[in-house]
């Protein structure tokens, strides 16, 4: 393979494979990413697309395969280093702390301090109250109450929440699990600014989703997988919904490469 | 007069013997009303029972002493106070210095474990044994009478008289019957040969022998000691399984220390040492203690 | 490759490669502990911890040790089943111990011989009321009253008031010994009739003990009662909003529970031919180690009564391992709380290493 | 009022109330469902959509009002009651036992039993195994081993299990919160394809939903929550999604009587 | 209708309202409690429980009492505030009694005296070695030393082998009480230094009780250290993905908990003049409880220090009104199973009354 150094590629997966026993969720994935770009995963329920997002983000190990991330091959130990080394996700199961206020959530792991005691260092409450406010009214959602737990929030306020913690703190590389599956209209139209000013940006981005209309209005290209495989990788400009749709119920077959 | 008694523990059957004499005694009197706290082991808990007896203005307290190197703050928590104090059926280390309003009614217990293996090593000198091997059952290991017994069998075993004695194993049952007799079927299933079962208490020895019972073993062919002659423990001499026991008269101890501190409370002096003995009980003299404890 | 689709479709599926019971690891533990007292026995002592060494007793197995390493843990072992359903419910029960201290002191006291040696029971309870040599069947029902109240208290409180089971079960352990001592004021109760003392006579206490974890491990598996136990732990709101009558369904779990604890308190007594306040003292703590060494999490929804007996051969294999070992009394502490640790470190390793390589 | 025992309204509340502390979750929602009627509920992330339903089925108790549920008013002490009493939910947060595998799920709190021996009873696993597999299919979704716990599912197979549910027991009324958030292109056809027999079986539903096509799709009727309060209560001849979106927005106020 | 709209708007939410702190519940049981037992000795046995009725004596409260109320439960209260953010982080600690067993021990054999009324010091563990008469700092540092040992043994196996804390805390709880026992082979361990002694005299255990209740009250609320206890006990998963170093914030708060422990062994036995083994049995429990009935949640992610000492108060209230009613020791023990059971029963029952209505 080319040295992966010199190329525009962030991430790139060889042969990713994972399995659970005897069930085998995710076969040989081959999957690049280049600088700036965004790209949609599709699939049926069970496709294991959520499975390819844990593998990357070392959430699991895989079980066999090799990842390349931001010029090297990464074997990260767990999802706090694949976030250190630029890798922000909001997972299918958002990972929020029930019995904590918004703010703390928003600042999970990445606390602001006043004063740096270590691990006794002490909290700047006001500082991190203040930009959970900011960051929350990008997404457009209402939360009556931030010293609230999120134990206590609405299924929508809850994700905006994951959303709002990943657009805040800058990162390599964006990952998002069906981030709008619990969105309002207003905030889904948030949401999807956020993602297109991350793409004036020119950060990257996954987003996997089953919404047709929005992966056709953010992303520029679709990878599709069905009972583990990728089947089909487009550019967007080559392909239609009708297309996408036929790959995933498995009309269509065979890894249709991509033109570009 | 109020008497304050803190009690080592509740559930121990030497203990509550002895708390019953005192009760007793207090029944027959007017005007004295005890009140027993139960300080279920714990050294800490008696302390601060002392404190809280003090707080609620008793004229005088009884002390069963958990632990009796513990004494020293118990003295001077009384002391304090202001409140006689006896301490009742284990000797505390500070007995030489013991301020003038206190005092102790006491065995001595080196006389138990001592008297318990002399008894099973005349008895295999009858049987005519040249070697005799023996188990050893300890009680609690982080209790002192339990650490005392087993020195002092350790110190009888030393002795040119009854050194033909072999301990094989010794280990602990907590006091307790079922982990003597599971304890005991551990011992019989390495099949070694042994002529005897020296335990620190009665509950323990009794254990061990329904064990050698279950594995149909000839009861008269072991000699079994334990310490405390519990009514079980007499009924197991009056079958013919327990060989050996001592007897410690924890009534007399109970009323003594009671005696001791209804003077002191009304001012008067009192010896600072009473010394209640240890007696062996054997099937010769039985009988005189089947109506006691 | 051999794929075979099953369920109802998706994802390539290979039946083949199935996993291991999560039983299986603690039984691994079991096996690798007495091939270590058997090797540490062969070569320091020159005696097998499970074979036949003497020429006066025949047979391949050394049999007493075998009898003696279930017979000491059948109590417990009782007491562990009881513990296991609690727990798969995503319980605890602290109490067990002391329930079984108060019911052994009540239920001896209608289980005692009027005469002793010729003389008056010395330790006869209910003497005066003629209540002596009574059926065995009387005590027996008192030990199970008793257990079914216990239950009822911790689970009626756990179910209606919603505290934590820790605290109910503590309150209970608490209340339960300080009527263990209150009963007969800290006098111990002996003296039992022969066919009460027959209950826990030889390796009676066995038997009881493996035919109620065959039950319960039935019960656990094929009734709707094991599901509701693993639903309820798995998520309360879950069950609760499935349907599933979660106050009932705790009490019923904990009067289970309170009753098998009866049951060793009866056997227990019987065994010892006596009842004594103390009786029980950390019990409850043993249960609950045999039940997690045996793969019952303690988060509830996983777990079986299995694995729970062969925690509790564990616990007996290191009982008279050390005795055989002849270990200082000093140390045994010490190493059984190394072993207990080791015992599930080893069952967690060998579940996160299938979860990690799938 | 008039006698409601008389009329075809299958639910009616009348000022439902409910309080979080200070957050004032729903306000005086007066709402109405008739035989065979198809209902959605919109609106913003927080407005009160969930806390509506949990009211209904006693998941939680109201702060204060009234509800009416086939003929007579009804307390129901919790979700049992109101299960009994026949009304079946999709809750968002699926309500599912982790731990257990899907056939479990799926019978859970009505098991098909062998024999009748009360707690003891003896379950007829193959039966239920049956069962569950053509019930999943009715949605398909694909589960590679059904015998595999829910905790190991992936989020659009826990919802078909839920959904499955549902619609696998006979009741008087159904209640559907958000049910293909998560789910596929495929899978979300089908649960429509479920819902429209629903309809033609003539059994009411009330379909919580951020989805504006499948909300005029599937139902005849539209109440639009804002706040914690119905500010919209329309046929679906009589609006359009523009129209659904200015009430979900504030954008139009007051509270819009149905025409008919 | 005066409403606010907080934090970033949506349905309307009313300030003025706000929920009690759960502290409140249990300060609420706790006045109950001390009226309840006010009354009854007023009504019974016309004496005060908390004035002072002795006219030997000035100032408006019965000192004394007071006084013992908060300095018997101070050495278990050391114990608690250690215990109470281990359970805050979704773990738990039983270990904690037999860590001040063992480490009593060790520490006192470090600060005994040489000669005992002019005699060598018959107890003295290390009079050969000359180690007598040291400064306070060594026996201090000793135990520091083995309550942060055994924290980290606690902490590292649950960390890094993912074993249940119940297990992991219960092999070190058999494991150092066997350690204790093994340290003077069951000796007690006696005659300290007086500098040794000053440590636990009169109000010091108080005092040193108070002064870390408010230092970790201000760590739990203040620090990053504090926040993410709360985010581990509340979603673990959470926390990892959050990149929380779980590993090490675990083996931090085990750590802690172990030298608190070590701190109240040295408050103990400095008070008692002396060590033993058997020293701290059950004292874990009662930590627990304390914690619970201060209203942290054993699932995780709930509760505060002001709580757990609120709840250390009750039961020393407990166990002085026991004493100050003259209520039978048989009694006392039944009685305060209730009572703890009670004072959560009522916690519960306010939390859900909230909740309900709103
Ligand atoms: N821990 C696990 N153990 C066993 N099987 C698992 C586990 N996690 C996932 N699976 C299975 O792997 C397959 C892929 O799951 P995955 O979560 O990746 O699906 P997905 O594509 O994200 O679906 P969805 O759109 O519903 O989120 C599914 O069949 C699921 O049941
Ligand atoms: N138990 C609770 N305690 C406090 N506030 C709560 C509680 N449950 C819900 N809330 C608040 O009540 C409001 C309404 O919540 P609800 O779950 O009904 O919203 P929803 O309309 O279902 O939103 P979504 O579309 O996101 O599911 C939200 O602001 C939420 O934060
Ligand atoms: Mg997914
Ligand atoms: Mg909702």
């Amino acid at each position: 393979m080319p040295d992966i150094s010199t190329t525009d590629i962030v991430l790139k997966t060889e042969n990713l494979t994972k399995r659970y026993g005897g069930v085998h969720a995710l076969e040989g994935a081959n999957f690049e990413l280049r600088k700036g770009e965004h790209v949609a995963i599709m699939g049926d329920n069970g496709a294991g697309k959520s499975t390819f997002v844990r593998q990357i983000t070392a959430v699991e190990q895989r079980t066999s395969g090799q990842v390349w991330f931001d010029g090297k091959e990464v074997n990260f130990a767990g999802p706090i280093e694949a976030r250190e080394a630029g890798i922000e996700t909001v997972f299918q199961n958002l990972a929020l702390a029930d019995d904590l206020d918004v703010p703390s959530n928003l600042f999970l792991g990445r606390e602001k301090v006043l004063f740096n005691l270590g691990p006794f260092s002490i909290l700047d409450r006001k500082y991190m109250r203040k930009a959970t406010e900011a960051a929350l009214v990008r997404t457009a959602v209402k939360i009556p109450n931030l010293s609230n737990t999120i134990r206590h929030m609405s299924g929508g306020q809850r994700q905006c929440v994951a959303i709002a913690r990943t657009a805040t703190f800058a990162s390599k590389l964006i990952i998002m699990d069906e981030p709008t599956a619990a969105l309002g209209v207003q905030e889904t139209a948030q949401v999807e600014n956020i993602i297109r000013t991350l793409k004036d940006n020119g950060e990257p981005l996954i987003l996997i989703s089953h919404n047709m209309r929005q992966v056709f209005d953010l992303c520029d290209r679709i990878v599709v997988f069905r009972r583990g495989r990728i089947v089909a990788n487009l550019r967007k400009e080559n392909t239609d919904g009708q297309d996408i749709v036929s790959y995933i119920t498995g009309a269509k077959t065979g890894e249709a490469e991509l033109a570009a | 007069a109020k008497i304050g008694v803190s009690m080592a523990k509740f559930d121990d059957n030497f203990l509550t013997v002895l708390r019953n004499g005192m009760i007793e005694q207090a029944k027959g009197m007017s005007g004295v009303e005890l009140q027993v706290e139960d300080a279920q082991n714990d050294v800490a808990k008696q302390l601060d029972q002392i404190k809280n007896f003090a707080a609620s203005g008793v004229d005088a307290i009884i002390v069963n002493p958990v632990d009796t190197s513990a004494t020293q703050a118990m003295s001077d928590a009384a002391a304090a106070a202001k409140i006689p104090l006896v301490y009742v059926n284990r000797q505390p280390v500070n007995v030489d210095t013991l301020p003038d309003n206190q005092a102790f009614v006491a065995s001595n217990e080196a006389d138990s474990g001592t008297l318990e293996t002399k008894e099973v090593c005349r008895l295999f000198k009858e049987a005519g044994k040249k070697e005799a091997n023996v188990y050893v059952i300890m009680g609690e290991l982080s209790n002192q009478a339990a650490v005392q017994r087993t020195k002092d069998i350790d110190d009888v075993i030393a002795t040119p008289d009854c050194s033909f004695i072999k301990i094989i194993d010794k280990q602990t049952s907590n006091w307790d019957r079922d982990q003597a007799q599971n304890l005991m079927t551990n011992w019989l299933s390495t099949g070694k040969k042994f002529d005897g079962v020296i335990a620190n208490n009665d509950e323990s020895a009794i254990g061990a022998i329904q064990a050698m019972k279950a594995a149909n073993i000839d009861m008269k062919s072991v000699v079994v000691g334990g310490v405390d002659a519990t009514q079980d423990a007499l009924a197991a001499m009056q079958a013919g399984d327990l060989d050996a026991t001592v007897f410690q008269d924890a009534a007399g101890q109970g009323a003594g220390a009671l005696d001791a501190a209804l003077k002191l409370a009304k001012g008067e002096k009192v010896e600072h040492k009473v010394y209640v003995p240890f007696q062996l009980v054997t099937p010769a003299n039985i009988d005189k203690f089947l109506k006691k404890n | 490759m051999a794929q075979t689709s099953h369920g109802v479709g998706g994802v390539s599926y290979d039946a083949r490669k199935r996993t291991w019971p999560a039983e299986f690891n603690v039984f691994l533990a079991l096996v690798i502990l007495v091939v270590i007292f058997e090797l540490i026995g062969r070569v320091f002592l020159g005696d097998s911890f499970l074979f036949n060494t003497r020429s006066d007793v025949s047979g391949l197995f050394n049999e007493a040790r075998l009898q003696i390493i279930i017979l000491q843990v059948s109590i417990v072992g009782i007491i562990a089943i009881g513990v296991t359903q609690v727990i798969i419910t995503g319980g605890i029960d602290l109490s067990s111990g002391s329930i079984v201290g108060a019911t052994a002191m009540i239920a001896m006291s209608f289980a005692q011989v009027a005469t002793v040696n010729g003389n008056p029971n010395p330790k006869a309870m209910f003497l005066a009321q003629g209540w002596t040599d009574l059926p065995v069947i009387v005590p027996v029902l008192v030990a199970i009253g008793c257990g079914l109240l216990a239950g009822l208290v911790n689970g009626a409180l756990i179910a209606y008031t919603r505290i934590p089971p820790f605290i109910a079960t503590l309150g209970m352990m608490v209340t339960a010994r300080g009527i263990a001592k209150w009963w007969s004021k800290g006098q111990p109760i002996s003296f039992p009739t022969d066919s009460f003392a027959a209950i826990g006579k030889g390796l009676m206490p066995v038997i009881i003990f493996l035919s109620l974890a065959v039950l319960f491990q039935l019960i656990m598996t094929y009734t709707r009662y094991g599901k509701h136990c693993y639903a309820i732990g798995s998520n309360e709101d879950a069950a609760r909003m499935s349907g599933i009558k979660i106050a009932n369904h705790k009490i019923l779990v904990y009067v289970i529970a309170g009753i098998l604890a009866a049951l060793a308190a009866v056997v227990l007594s019987s065994k010892n031919l006596t009842a004594q306040a103390g009786m029980g003292v950390m019990y409850e703590l043993d249960a609950i180690a045999m039940a997690v060494i045996g793969g019952v999490s303690l988060s509830g929804g996983r777990g079986s009564i299995i694995g729970t007996v062969i925690g509790a051969l564990i616990f007996g294999v290191i009982i008279s391992g050390f005795t055989f070992l002849r270990l200082d009394a000093y140390y045994q502490e010490m190493v059984k709380g190394v072993i207990i640790v080791g015992a599930v470190v080893l069952d967690q390793w060998r579940q996160r290493m299938r979860a990690l390589r799938g």
